[in-house]
């Protein structure tokens, strides 16, 4: 098989980074012997022995003794398994990774990682399909982070890792075995860009993680109907490239927000309101939302009526175009 | 050898049972040096088998229709019909079960239909039986999370005044995590009648117990805690369900919770979606295999002559008619209509849901017309 | 003393739940013999004996075993000590308590209540000034409301115990000893609707909990600037009141939002994306946004320049006005 | 009498020190049955007993600063004297400390000036000091959570091959918390150098032990775990002292965690914004201030013959010298430029944080120029 897929990306950013620093760590659940129920950290252990080691079933335990390693000047690379696994550790990541710097006056820094596999579409069993970005976006201290593509997750993993913030390092599960053509490594834009994954004038659709595929193909079958779609990727959830996003609309006049968590209180309301407030004279329609409804999410087989596709979002162009 | 050492124990707290592990049936791989008596009638030994053979069959079934795609992922509980059924014997119809992902020896021992409880693994619906009707709780997915649900429940029970007891099913992974110790610590502090029964089947998916704890037992959690705890053979039936036995009444006398460690083996992969060879070695495997729960009573069975092939053939044919009627009734589960996606959010009617409902409804109609 | 502060208010709603309905159950920590910290449940112990307890400290097993009670026939109205601690009981209230309805087909039913003081501005030291309330009102499955005055705060509770649905009820700290005229009981609106507090027709003023307050000082002082100020106190989060805050913005056609919570996905983002999109032609300026800084909660010396005040409100005013 | 039971215990795992609860010096207020050997010099005895009289002072000009409005509450150690001064004495200098809200003692012991320590208090900043420079973490307010960060922390300086003990103190209340007990287990899964000194003060704000557990130790969590626990009696500083110094030796050794579980009392209310007559009974509290721990050392140090009116009314002196300084320094505490708050947030510059800066800057100036 030519190219790379996001799993293999992941797998070689981090060995890449456990080569080069000495101070990377990689733990969590089942990611030693096993490599990771997606096997992301298959064979790490075999090479980097004791520096890519299992815990026992704790995700508060994972994430606090992360941050006492990265005090003492560690850089952790942590797996919660899923998404849904994520919350047990909510209180340290909000309490303390997002706040420690702070609290200290800047003395600590926590240089980790937080590797989350994220959102549905993977027709999996309940809590192994959620979104939970804007419980950390919404966290001031924490930088949050989504790669839509195998190449982009490579560099953005190995940034996140360098970074001396804390980052929630979100991975789009359905994206998972995608490949990309070329070879690694590979350097792609900084933490905090986002990138115009296709320029266009009619309206902007904005994306990230497992749903920038979602607006490219939109962004094609629109085409049909004489639309030339822009489609930006967000990559970085927390902070967000507002510039990008602003320079986009100020061209196309309406945006989209695309995501698979619900709509209230997702990533769609704050770059709307964002948008609304610094692009106010240049929208001609409300920046719409398509994104997955508010409701829990589904069993494996109503997930398909739940996640934006391709003609909600191209509906909602045409509605956006109907203002 | 037969002992009686559980009574002996004061009840109350504080207090772990010895001789250590519990086992009444003879175990054929390896020299037992006291057998306890068990609790059961030959008749109840019987039922007991035929019911781990039916259950076993279909567990099979599930494992074929996954890998047929009928199922989206399949979790057996191969190697742990012992401890599933022994304890499930066990309780009074009053009792509450609060399962994991893994119960379904359980769910099927309490009487719901294999459609209704694989509804989430055929991801049809994320649950599908009346949790009331059968007093089976929802499978609890995140691990350990329901341990306090069972505590809860028991508290308001004892507080109702009813007699009965809440028994959460956990596992030797589940143990590490801390809503396992608060629940624990609750239902000792509030003298909740909840038995912990915890199935050490001796791995969390890929970690082994040696690297899930320090201690050599789990049971011992439950005295450090103020509470009873025992430890019993997971692959011998009439011990689990003795010393179930012995911890429900326990717990249903006011005496408080207890902790049961039941010492099993989880045979296959986690689920479906796991591959065990990764990390664990075939002979460990086949160490647990020779110790099967099935054949351990088959071979007790036998020897009382109340095994004739007469009986073995009736069991696996009833066992096959079980299955054939299960995968049918499988097969025939399907999701229904989308829009019940937004009827039970919330008991009320939301207008942000209405909307998205008749969106929904739009396209579906839309879709029809094409 | 006349009338009734917001924390009497509140122990007599739980005192006449208690009373007229036996199912339900208060407890969490220090509730009984101290009367919680802020004496909420003051002499509630008393009164109506075990029904009123206190619990070892862990707030995972406060709400996951008042889950088993709901399940079982009770109405358990527990209390989370400060804002900053009910992290803990992240997981539970969004893995079961939001979800159980939805994954047990309707059969269970979690009438219950999480009582939560939030919101800063009372001088105290890290963790007990936080708005938690994005976490929750972003999670499909519960309710989410805060009341802003003492009458309201007593109804709110009674109808919040009377839910069949879970509710997070958030209780502004600051106006904890805020007294109101008359005498108890009263009833006010009912959940998921809100309170136009001041009728006006210059602009629209949206605050919640703490901050209605604030927008009620900001139009008295508005009015010396000739501006007719309308404030309106969204009392519930979850369900959102949108058509009252449409009708007034079609009044209007200016909003401001004001909460404690930092702007990045807080309930401004929400409220702004929505009233953009449906009442896109009255709108004559972006709906603005008045806001805590996206930082963590400041020392207590430094959090009078954080909180939105009167002065911050009344500069978004003009801003408004400006467009 | 004098014993020597502790080098009897089998170093590794799963014990608790006999017999029960350690003393070294003879308790005025009950019959003590042995008293062990400590390990502290005369002159070492006189220098804990001069710290506490200081430390002590000091927690009672703090006392007077909040109730003067000049810090915004105040959680007193008094009491507490010699389970902190005790065990913080038997640190090495390499020693990590993660403290809660109440370890003042043990902060001033570490060497942080009161200034630094207070700023928490003082509603100036969140925090302070320097942890690097003194081994001494930030303050923890979420109740257990930093067990776990002093058990990562000993994790990182066993992996680095570094001499040193993490020891996180945390109180009776927060054995209950999740938190702790997944770092107790971490702790003994991974051998981690962490000392988890419990101060067992009787109270949770206003929740007694009694509702804490229906354990009659917590010291006894740690044998469940697989790792060593001690029980102590918290208000004799020699024996705090030298169980402290074994259980950091056991550590240091490679043995694994240990569990110290030091029984005293918290005299005052939770903190000033609490009132304890309303949960708990005058005579309760007087049976504890008759088991004071400086009266205890100095009780000890008189029957010596080392305590001279002279060294008395020198350490009272030194410690109101030293009381007088500490409230000049806190009086001087402020909270600095408040644009400093978007400065520590993150380490890169953030947009959204830089208008925000801009937005208050601009306001400071407005408000200058009125
Ligand atoms: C909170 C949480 N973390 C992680 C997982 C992922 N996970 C599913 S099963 C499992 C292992 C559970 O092991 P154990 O408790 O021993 O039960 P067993 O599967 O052996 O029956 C893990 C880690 C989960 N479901 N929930
Ligand atoms: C997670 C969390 N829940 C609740 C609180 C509120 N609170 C502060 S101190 C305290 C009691 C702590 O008791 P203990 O652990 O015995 O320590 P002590 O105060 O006696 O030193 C509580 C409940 C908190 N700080 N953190
Ligand atoms: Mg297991
Ligand atoms: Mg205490």
């Amino acid at each position: 098989m030519s190219g790379f897929s996001m799993v293999e990306a992941l797998n070689r950013a981090l060995a890449d980074e456990l080569a080069e620093d000495d101070k990377v760590l990689v733990f969590g659940q089942d990611v030693a012997a096993l490599g990771g129920v997606f096997r992301v950290t298959e064979g790490l252990h075999d090479r980097f022995g004791d520096r890519v080691f299992d815990t026992p079933l704790a995700e508060s335990a994972i994430v606090g003794t992360a941050i006492g390693m990265a005090m003492y000047g560690y850089r952790p690379v942590v797996e919660m398994q899923f998404d849904g696994f994520s919350y047990p550790a909510f209180e340290q990541i909000v309490s303390h990774v997002a706040k420690m710097r702070n609290r200290s006056r800047g003395h600590i820094s926590l240089p980790m990682v937080i590797r989350i596999p994220f959102g549905g579409g993977i027709g999996s069993v309940e809590h192994h399909s959620e979104s939970p970005e804007t419980y950390f976006a919404h966290t001031a201290g924490l930088t949050v982070v989504s790669p839509a593509a195998a190449d982009d997750a490579y560099s953005l993993l190995r940034s996140s890792i360098r970074s001396d913030d804390p980052v929630v390092f979100l991975e789009p599960k359905s994206r998972y075995w995608h490949r990309h053509e070329g070879t690694l490594p590979v350097t792609t834009l900084n933490i905090g860009v986002a990138q115009v994954r296709r320029p266009g004038t009619t309206a902007t659709l904005i994306g990230y993680g497992p749903t920038v595929e979602v607006c490219l193909a939109a962004a094609v079958a629109g085409s049909d109907e004489g639309w030339d779609l822009e489609v930006i990727d967000l990559r970085s959830l927390s902070p967000l490239d507002t510039s990008t996003l602003i320079s986009s609309v100020e061209k196309t006049g309406r945006a989209i927000v695309v995501h698979e968590a619900g709509s209230f209180l997702g990533m769609g309301a704050e770059i709307a309101s964002q948008l609304t407030e610094k692009a106010f004279y240049s929208l001609q329609a409300p920046v719409l939302r398509v994104t997955g409804f508010d409701i829990p999410y589904p069993s494996a087989q109503l997930e398909a009526y739940h996640l934006p596709g391709v003609d909600r979002v191209l509906d909602a162009v045409a509605r956006s175009l109907s203002y | 050898m037969v002992d009686n050492p559980i009574e002996t124990n004061s009840p109350g707290s504080g207090t772990r049972i010895d001789p250590g592990i519990v086992r009444c049936l003879p175990d054929q791989t390896r020299p037992t040096s006291r057998l306890l008596e068990h609790k059961l009638t030959s008749d109840e030994l019987l039922h007991l088998y035929q019911r781990m053979v039916e259950i076993r069959r279909f567990d099979e079934l599930a494992m074929s229709l996954q890998r047929q795609g009928q199922l989206g992922v399949w979790a057996s509980c191969l190697g742990q019909e012992a401890a599933q059924i022994g304890s499930a014997y066990a309780l009074a119809d009053q009792d509450w079960v609060f399962p994991s992902y893994r119960e379904t020896a359980v769910g099927l021992m309490r009487g719901i239909t294999p459609g209704d409880l694989l509804h989430q693994y055929r991801g049809t619906w994320l649950g599908g039986y009346d949790p009331y009707k059968h007093r089976f709780a929802m499978n609890s997915i995140p691990i350990a999370t329901h341990a306090l649900h069972a505590t809860g429940l028991a508290m308001a029970a004892k507080r109702a005044g009813d007699n009965l007891v809440s028994v959460a099913y956990i596992g030797d992974g589940a143990t590490s995590e801390g809503d396992a110790h608060e629940a624990m610590n609750f239902a000792a502090v509030f003298a909740a009648p909840v038995v912990f029964f915890v199935q050490n089947n001796h791995w969390a998916i890929s970690v082994p117990l040696s690297a899930q704890t320090a201690s050599p037992t789990l049971a011992d959690r439950a005295p450090a805690l103020g509470f009873r705890g025992m430890m019993v053979d997971g692959n011998d039936v009439a011990a689990v369900h003795r010393v179930m036995s012995d911890a429900l009444e326990h717990a249903r006398g006011g005496h408080g919770p207890v902790l049961v460690e039941a010492i099993t083996y989880r045979i296959e992969s986690h689920t479906t979606a796991d591959d065990h060879t990764r990390y664990r070695t075939a002979a460990e495997v086949e160490e647990w295999r020779e110790r099967d729960p099935i054949a351990r009573l088959e071979h007790h069975l036998d020897s009382l002559g109340m095994l004739t092939d007469d009986i073995r053939r009736s069991t696996r044919e009833a066992a096959d008619a079980k299955a054939s009627a299960a995968r049918i009734e499988i097969l025939q589960l399907s999701a229904g209509d989308p829009t019940e996606l937004f009827q039970h959010v919330y008991h009320g009617e939301r207008p942000l849901l209405q909307e998205q409902r008749e969106m929904l409804r739009a396209e579906l109609r839309a879709w029809e017309e094409m």
